[in-house]
Parts: C-alpha cells; structure tokens; sequence
C-alpha cells in the first residue's frame, strides 16, 4: 500500500499533515529549528501576541503538577509591531503554514491586531484566543461567554480575510456552545483546549508556587478533558476541529483523532520530547498504513459508539 | 546546536551530604560543552514528574567523551537521579544557554560557589587555570562531608578557600565572608559566581563597591529549556525599556549573566 | 508542645479532625474496616443513594489515565430504602459521623430522599450531590446553574434538620458563583470537587475506554484545579468549605486546607493507599505542630499572597 | 481480613512469550491465602501509572512464607513490574476475593487455564491433587515458549494436555478443542476454568449441556480492589431481581464465581 494522505485543509490553511504546534510553547519557531528541519510540520502557531508589548507575570511562571505543569506566563510578548519587524522575516521563509495566536483585553484590541496582521504577507492565519480575561466587562475570559465570543470573532472576521481559528477555554460548563457561536461568527475553525484555571501552593512557605497565584493547567494531566471536549464539539460544529491537550505520543494524537479533530497540536508535549512533532507525524502515519487509512478523514470521528442495553 | 544525547551513565556517586556526581558518556555534548553551560535531563520515563531538570555541565572531558555533573538531591526528580545505575541510559539536550567568558585577558580570577551552585565551577576553574589565570576558588558548603569537591578544585589547579555552615572544614559561616575580609591587594580582576540568591546577592553588591566586573550563573524553574516557552524569566537590566528592565530567558539569554544586570528581588 | 487540637465542625458535624472519605470510594464504609479502625476518621461520607435502586453503568466502568482515573459506575446502589435496611444499622454502630451522599434526576427525588433520611437515627448529614443530570431539564447538571442548584438546596432544606454539604460539579465556568447560590439557599456547607468530565478511546478499537462513553476525572491529575476551586470559593462563602481532588498524601490535605477548606476528603487516593486517610491525619497533626499551629483556623485559608510589581 | 504486606522480591524471571514469573517473600499472604484469591499490588511509586494491578496467586508456600504470581506483560505495569530486581519491595494487599471451592468430594477435576488465565489455577491444582482428586489440566498457550509452565503442573501431579496456537506443541488450536472431542466416559465432576472471555463462554456452554457443575475465574478492570468503588462490575444472574441479574463486584462477589451464574456479553 501507498503512504497514506496525511494532508488536512483547515479553511485555506493547506498543511502537509495534521501536526501542528500549540501557542506558547514553540516560541516564534526557532526554539526547535535546530532539532529538526521546522518544515516538517502540517502548521506553526506561535507565541500569543497584543497589540501591546507585555512584559508578563512575575517569576515563577512554571510549576510541575502530577502529570502536568502550571503556567503563568502573562503573554509575555514584543507587540503586535516589533513582532512585524523582528520575527516575520524569517517566518516568511518558511515552507510551514504559520499562524498567529492574538490576544487582546478588548475587542477594539483583537480588530486593530486582526486589521494589522492582515497586511502583513507570510502569514497563513489567525488564532483568536478568546482565553483572556475581558477586561471592559470584569476580567472573565471573552471565551466563557457564547455572546462575547460571538462578538470578538465577528469583529475580527471583519477585518482580515485570513482564516481565523478560534482558540476555546475549557474553563466553562457548555464548550460546545461557545463552538457552535464562534462558528456562526465567522470562525473557519476552532481550537481546544487552552488551559484550565489552577492554582498550586507551597505548604512550606505558604505561598502559591506561581508568581501571579493561579496559572494555567496543560499536560498529560488534561487529556482525558481535552478528549471529551473535542468529541463533544466535533458532533456539533461543521468546521473543522484542532484538539490539543495532553498529547504527548502519537497515540494520543490518533484519539484526539478519532475523537473528532481534523487536526493536532502539540504543546507541553515539545518540552519532554524536543522531536515529539516529528515522532507523531511518523506514527500518525504508520498508524493509518496498517490500518489501510487512506487520507486523514478515514480516521477523523470515527469513534465507534455502541449504545449497549 | 542543541541536539539531543542519551547519555550512558558511567559513575553515580554520593559524594557527601544531599550531593551525587554523575559521569556521563556523552561524546557530542563532551565536544561542545562551554563552561557554564547547562544539560536538560529526563529523569523519568512516565509523565509523573514530567519536566526535564536542568543540571550544569561541572566538568567534562573531550577526549574521554564523558561529562560530569555534581547535583543535589532535593525533590523527587533528583531523588529518582540518584538511583540510577551506572550502564542505564538517561536521555539529556545539549549544550544549553550562555557560557562563562574565558577568552579574557586578566590575571587573577575569583570564583565564588556556594552549595548546588558549586556545580557550573570546576570546568570553568580548569579552563582558567589552562590559561595560566591565577584562580582563587572560594567553596561555601553546609558541612565537610563534602569535602571530595575541594579535592576537585585543588587538583584543577585553582587556590581554595572554604567556608561551612557547621565549620567542619574552613571558617565557619557564609562563603562571603571570604569577600568582607578582602584587602585591597588581593582584588581580583573578575569574579565568576553561581549559589543561592542571597549570596549572589552579596557578592553584587561586593563587587559594585569594589569595582570588579564579572558575570553570574542563576537559576529559575524551567519548562523548555530551548526558550520557546518563557517560563525560566528573570529580570536583566535594558535599555530598550522605559522603566530599566526587562524579562530576559535564563535557559537562552542565561544562566550566564554579567553580574552587574541581574536584578535580584529583595 | 501539646498535639495540636484537630477538631472540626461542618454544622452540627463534630469531627475529631478534618479527614474525611470521598463517596463512591469508600463503599459503605466496611470496605476498609479490615486495614484500619474507621472510627479514626474525621468523618465517612458513604457511597451515593437515589431514590429506587440503580444498577449502574455497563462495564468497564473505569479507565487509567496520566495520573488520574476515569469512572463511570452510574451511581450503582441499592437504593434508599434497602440501604436504611441493609447498611444503616451497621453504620450507626461506629463512633464516627456518617454522612449520606444522595442524588435524584428530579427535584422531587432530592426532596423524597431527604425526608426519608431525616427520619433514620444515626446519620450525622447529608451531602447532596448536584452533580447529576436533570432529567426534566434536559441532561444538564442541576448543579450547572446557580438557579438550580439554589432550588434543590432549599427544597432539601425544608425536608431536613440534619447539617447539608453541597456537593459541586467543576465542570462550570464559574464555581464560586454556584457555592454562593447554594449557601443562600441554606446549606451549611459546600464540598468540591467532584469529578471532570473526561473521555478516553482505545485507538486499537476506536471504542470509548468506558461503557459509559464519557465519565469523571479524579486523582492527582486534577489536583490544581481542585485548590484553585476552593480557594475561589471560600474568599466568597461564609460556610465551611470541603476540598477534594486528588490529595494522596498529608501534604496534599495540608496544601487544600492552606487555601481555605475546612476539611478535606479522600477519594482515588483511597485506591492507592488503603490507609491515606490515617496516614494524613497522622501528617497533618505532624505538620500541625512543627509550625506551631494550636487549632486548625491557624491552618486554613492561610495561603499568603503578596501582590508583586 | 484484608491486609498490606510489603513483599521481598526473591525472583522474577522471563518464562518464555510475554510471561514472568515473580516470587515473592511475603509472610501473611502465604499463610492466608487460598486458591483463586488475588493480590493487588502497586506497580510504581509516581502518580503515573496510578492504580493498583490486580494479579491471581499462581502458588504458594506457608512454610517458606512465599508467593508466585505469574504475570504476562500487556501494558506499562506489567512492563513496569518485569524490570523490577530481586531484593526490591512491592506493596500489595492481600488476600483478596473468594477462592475456588475445594472442600469438594468428588473424583475427578478438570481445570483449563487459558494464557493469563492459567495464573489462578496452579495453587489449586496442588490442593486438588493432595486431596487425591484426579485432575487433567488443560492448558491454552500462545506457543510452546512457555512450555515451563507445563512442567509447574505436571510436578503438581495433574495430568497436563497443551494446546497452542502455533501448534509448537500438543495440539495446534484453542483448549476449548479437547472438550469438543471429550468422550462421555472422560466426564469429569466438576470443571474449573480461567481465561479469555470467549474460551470461558465455551467452557460454559459445554459445561451446560454436559450438566457439569464448575466454578470460573473472571477478570474486570479495578479500582480498589476492596468493595469500596464498584469499578469492577460483572453481570451475574440474580433471583433479587426481576430482569435476573445484578452487577456483582469481581473484587469481593468474585474473581471465582459458580460457572453458570456469570452472563457474558456476546
Ligand atoms: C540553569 C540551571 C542549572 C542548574 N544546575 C544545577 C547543578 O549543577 N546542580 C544542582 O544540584 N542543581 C542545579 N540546578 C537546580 C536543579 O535543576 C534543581 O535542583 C532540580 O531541577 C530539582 O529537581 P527535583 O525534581 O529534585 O526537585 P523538585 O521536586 O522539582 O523541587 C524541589 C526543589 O527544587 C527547586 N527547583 C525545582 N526546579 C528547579 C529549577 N529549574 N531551578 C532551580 N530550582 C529548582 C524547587 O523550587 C524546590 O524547592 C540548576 C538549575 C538551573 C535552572
Ligand atoms: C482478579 C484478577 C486477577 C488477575 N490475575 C492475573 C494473573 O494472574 N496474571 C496476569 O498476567 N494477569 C492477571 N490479571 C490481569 C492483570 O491485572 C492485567 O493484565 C494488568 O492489570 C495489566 O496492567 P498493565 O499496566 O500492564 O496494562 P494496562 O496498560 O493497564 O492495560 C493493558 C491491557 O491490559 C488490560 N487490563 C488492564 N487492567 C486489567 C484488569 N484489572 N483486568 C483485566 N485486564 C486488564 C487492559 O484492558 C489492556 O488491554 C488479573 C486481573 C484480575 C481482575
Ligand atoms: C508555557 C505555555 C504558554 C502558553 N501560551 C499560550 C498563548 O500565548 N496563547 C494561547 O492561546 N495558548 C497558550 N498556551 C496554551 C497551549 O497553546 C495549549 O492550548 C495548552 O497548553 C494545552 O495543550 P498541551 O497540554 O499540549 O500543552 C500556553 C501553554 C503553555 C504550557
Ligand atoms: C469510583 C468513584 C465513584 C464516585 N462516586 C461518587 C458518588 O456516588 N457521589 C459523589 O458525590 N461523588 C462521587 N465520586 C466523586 C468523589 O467523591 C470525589 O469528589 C472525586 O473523586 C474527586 O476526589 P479524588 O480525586 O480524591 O477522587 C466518585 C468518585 C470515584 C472515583
Ligand atoms: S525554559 Fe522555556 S524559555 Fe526558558
Ligand atoms: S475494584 Fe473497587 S469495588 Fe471492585
């Protein structure tokens, strides 16, 4: 049998194969160019950027947990300008789809991002992370409300013609909702799961283990939420969607998979094994040549649900 | 070039106290290592510790193809470290972060260690010896029970000085008190350092009175290592900023600092 | 130094220290009474009771995930009236407070239940799990809504005298906002939290890991977002808080209790350790007395947070 | 009375195919445990793998105060478990789950173990045999790598018929083969079963309409092992109820259950 056909469209986003990397944890590309040739990958999100330079939250900013680790970053990031001048060069250059991952604390803030990003050439897409508290409406995050994520990802859709993909919070009680507005809104696909609120304490000091006391929760740990969100959105969204959360293996990547998502990212997963991109593409691969899987699609959804009794 | 290494596990041995040295055959990191340099190890096979752990390269040897890290045991990671085996593998990324700068013209050199922060020393104390730099070594230690280490610095060549919490080797009490009771003749024309933060702390303000330049090792919790992921931030003097500071990354524009950027919080 | 004074109380609950069992991993409190004297506990908090009998979910019922388990038993159990008959009288012969956890698809289970319980002897309380779907309403938790949530609450008031636990599903965007709700609808206490919906997939089969498709995440793994729930939450209430969610270990209860439960309750951590409850006890009486605390208000909710920059 | 006992590993050794046997030094286990009981044994000291592995007592010894239990490596705990050295402690709780019933007085036993499933069974053929039952094992294996394990029976005194599917040795095919061709006159009393689903659902299908009484060994996946959590439900007929089954606990209600009152699912 022919190797199958590992690529995967996600609006005009084209990708070789399904792999992608999750914001934050890949810097703007360059952390991992000398491990392996970047270009391998289906895409590249990089590093969350504002319109603003941040300079981010107060050390510490990592905490291991079992079998996950905390993370309080704070967007650290040059702005939305010196990001234009500094990266998108060498981005440019690259034979990989790169999407940039945007945040802003108003919607005013995700229009000029999105309306300045729209000029600049190289770039494949957006991911609007609608994980950021609001700050106008009283620091809940955009994402945890169907209406105000409505709002920023039709704003945003307005001004650029970039395929925009909306990156969900799992710190809510309905995601599938929040997919199906964002959807409706313009989105060509959505992204699950950023992180979940957590928090860590050390029982010597009594101070929390993160300098801005609560953090965000990713890792092996998430998986098995991460799983279910992305099988509960993909019966109820016609776009396609990433799922990323906990993937550390190619195996993990094929559940996410089968549970529904078109396509994968990896995060955490790229600081305990540097080439973890690179393995899971291989294994995605060898996984549908003995399966007899001819193009991802064969694969996508394809959980076998018996209802017994 | 980072790359990554499995790193054959010729000797692991307590050397004392919390400490463990670990030998490892590591050809690649052997050749490019830079004193000051640091590894970032997997310590587990299973998700539960997660991270990797970075250690400093302590000594190495090209022609051998082995390096040397000395490190303590003080969570579950370092636990799990030290019961490994000589022949077990152990799978390390290489060579990270900033080196201590060697290609200087000085004559006498002082460097400062005080407990795990003794790790990033001894491959820099051989260099500096090599280049014929007259090198004063100053070791803070909890007890004598670790008194192996002094050995590794008195055979690299270097002058040792040695303070102990317990005073069971050397004079008692912090390994700055060594820089209290400088003279003026005895100045040196850098100073090298890596220890807790308050000692770090002292020998900053030590040196800025004294005019010495210098640069530091510092550590902060890491995730990536490779700078993709921000985690490792500490706060560095610049000038492309209004208020003076920025974040900067210790695992890529570090571990190495010049000594008088770094901003401690106190 | 004296041993530290370790009492509780969570009402009218008087516990000798503040370790309890989670329910569902405790049985009805005889399956451990073989490893250790139960009457050590704080408190036991028996294994969920519905109005008519339940058989549970089809097999498997649990699945292993990174540091964490999945379970979906179905709230198996003989109902409330073959429990009064069958386990009660065993039950009201310990010297420890038995606390009845208790679930219905309707309010008006919740209120039957409730009633038939405040006529047995010996029961010390009643922890009402709000984390099961509502029928009537269309599958989501009743305690999804703070409105709900308020409604069972007072309803079960009216039907009791006996000390009420709130029991809360963290499957919602905003926990504290529910705690609130059910304090003013009258409970005397609120316990958190309860299980993660989470999934898992056998690539080989493509089939969910549990009979049930999707099922509920404890363990360590969720332990972040456990603290964080209680520490959001008892800055808000005025009640007691019960924080649960992967302590395996004194340091763990320690590390809840710093940010502000009351009490703490083992559940997964039972699976692994058979003695963890008086393993923490014994930890936190240790911990207690190293840093000088007398009673346990010198221990709980008092995570230090300076605000940097 | 359940109880833990930290058992002293005094071997564990590759028994041919994916198979381990592990014998442990673990007092009150060996005195107390009976056939078909279980152990439950904790397989890593990080949160990852989490839970327990549950594993049948293969054999025992009151008088050297020792275990076996004989284990295949399917997954990461039994990967996890065939690292382990001797001389290293494992925890486990014990005894767990009714036993096979062998205060029985009958003539003749035939007991069938199927891969994993033989785990349970050699304990009880030792008791049959000492009560002077004569007992015919069959035994299903993957190949004949294994064939060491024969030799465990055939010392216990039973008389042993293999079947394995490569055919390496006796006959090529599934054990359920020798009861399709069991003669009317080889009909034993009583039959005693434990392995995959499917060959048990065989096993109970011939039992049946031979009308012969028995007793099978089930597996479920678990939790805690003690009653507590009701992870491990199987289908068992019940006249409690009016469908006529209950879900039963494999850890308390079982492993051994009577072979017909289990319900498979087909
Ligand atoms: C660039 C760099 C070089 C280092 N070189 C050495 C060395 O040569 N020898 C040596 O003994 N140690 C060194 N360290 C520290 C070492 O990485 C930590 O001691 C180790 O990661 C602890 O792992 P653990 O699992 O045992 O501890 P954990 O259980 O994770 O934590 C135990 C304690 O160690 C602290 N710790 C955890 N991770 C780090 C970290 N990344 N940096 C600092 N402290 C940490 C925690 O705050 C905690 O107090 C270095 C750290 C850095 C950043
Ligand atoms: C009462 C009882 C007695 C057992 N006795 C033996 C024995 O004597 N020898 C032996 O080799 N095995 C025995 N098993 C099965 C053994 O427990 C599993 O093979 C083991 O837990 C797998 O662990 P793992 O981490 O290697 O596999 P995992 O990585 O956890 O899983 C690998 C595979 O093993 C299966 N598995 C996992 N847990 C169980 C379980 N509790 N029961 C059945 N299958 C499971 C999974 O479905 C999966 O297919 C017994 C099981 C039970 C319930
Ligand atoms: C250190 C770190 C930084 C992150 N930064 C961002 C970010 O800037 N924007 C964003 O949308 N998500 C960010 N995330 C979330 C990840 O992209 C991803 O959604 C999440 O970590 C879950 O995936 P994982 O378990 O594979 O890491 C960050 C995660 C980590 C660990
Ligand atoms: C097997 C199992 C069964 C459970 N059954 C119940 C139940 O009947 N009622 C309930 O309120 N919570 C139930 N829970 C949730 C626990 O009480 C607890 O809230 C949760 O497991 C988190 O704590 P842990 O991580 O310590 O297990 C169950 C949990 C498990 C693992
Ligand atoms: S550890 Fe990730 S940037 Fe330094
Ligand atoms: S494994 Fe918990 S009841 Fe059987």
């Amino acid at each position: 049998m022919n190797n199958p056909d590992l690529r995967v469209s996600i609006g005009e986003i084209h990708m070789k194969n399904p792999v992608m990397t999750a914001s934050g944890t890949y810097g703007y590309g360059e952390a991992y160019s000398d491990l392996y040739d970047v270009n391998f990958l289906g895409a590249m999100v990089v590093k969350g950027i504002t319109p603003e330079p941040r300079k981010g939250n107060p050390p510490p900013r990592i905490a291991e947990t079992p079998a996950g680790i905390l993370n309080a970053i704070g967007l650290q990031n040059p702005g939305v300008e010196k990001f234009i001048l500094d990266e998108v060069p060498r981005l440019m250059k690259l034979q990989v789809p790169v999407i940039v991952n945007m945040s802003a604390n108003t919607i005013e803030g995700y229009q000029r991002l999105a309306r300045r990003l729209d000029e600049v050439e190289g770039l494949s897409g957006l991911e609007v992370n609608i994980s950021c508290p609001n700050v106008k409406q009283g620091g809940q995050a955009f994402g945890t409300d169907p209406k105000t994520a409505h709002e920023v990802v039709s704003k945003v859709r307005k001004e650029t013609k970039r395929p925009i993909i909306a990156k969900l919070t799992p710190n809510v009680t309905n995601i599938a909702s929040i997919a199906v507005s964002v959807e409706d809104a313009g989105a060509d696909a959505v992204s699950l799961i950023n992180t979940l609120l957590g928090m860590a304490i050390d029982i010597k000091s009594k101070r929390p283990l993160l300098g801005n006391v609560v953090g965000g929760l990713s890792g092996p740990a998430v998986k098995p939420v991460a799983v279910r969100m992305v099988w509960e959105t993909a019966q109820v969204v016609n776009i396609p969607v990433i799922g990323m959360g906990g993937i550390t293996s190619w195996q993990d990547a094929v559940e996410f998979m089968i549970a529904g998502a078109s396509a994968v990212a990896i995060g955490t997963g790229n600081f305990t094994n540097p080439v973890a991109a690179v393995d899971i593409i291989d294994g995605i691969c060898a996984y549908m040549k003995e399966n007899n899987m001819e193009k991802t699609t064969d694969l996508v959804g394809k959980v076998s649900i018996e209802t017994i009794e | 070039m980072i790359f990554q290494e499995s790193g054959l596990i010729a000797a692991n041995e307590s050397v004392g106290d919390r400490f463990y040295r670990m030998a490892l055959f590591a050809p690649r990191t052997a050749s490019k290592v830079k004193p000051g340099q640091f590894i970032h190890l997997k310590c587990s096979d299973t998700a539960d510790p997660l991270l990797r752990r970075p250690f400093s390269v302590y000594d190495w040897d090209e022609k051998k193809k082995m390096i040397t890290i000395l490190y303590a045991v003080v969570g579950r990671g370092t636990e799990m470290m030290s019961k490994m085996k000589s022949g077990e593998k152990v799978n390390l990324m290489a060579p990270l972060g900033t080196s201590f700068s060697i290609d200087v013209n000085f004559n006498e050199a002082l460097v400062i260690g005080g407990g795990c922060g003794i790790g990033p020393l001894l491959g820099l104390v051989k260099q500096l010896v090599k280049k014929g730099i007259e090198t004063t070594t100053l070791l803070g230690m909890k007890t004598g029970q670790t008194s192996i280490l002094i050995d590794d610095f008195l055979l690299a060549g270097a002058t040792v000085k040695v303070a102990t919490n317990d005073g069971s080797i050397g004079i008692k009490g912090h390994v700055t008190e060594f820089l209290e009771n400088t003279e003026k003749k005895e100045k040196p024309d850098f100073v090298y350092a890596c220890g807790p933060n308050p000692m770090l702390v002292s020998v900053q303000k030590w040196a800025r009175k004294q005019h010495i330049p210098g640069e530091i090792s510092i550590e902060e919790k890491m995730g990536c290592g490779t700078g993709a992921c921000l985690s490792c931030a500490c706060r560095i003097q610049s000038q492309d900023n209004e208020d003076g500071w920025d974040y900067k990354r210790v695992c890529v524009e570090g571990p190495v600092f010049s000594l008088e950027e770094v901003i401690f919080d106190e």
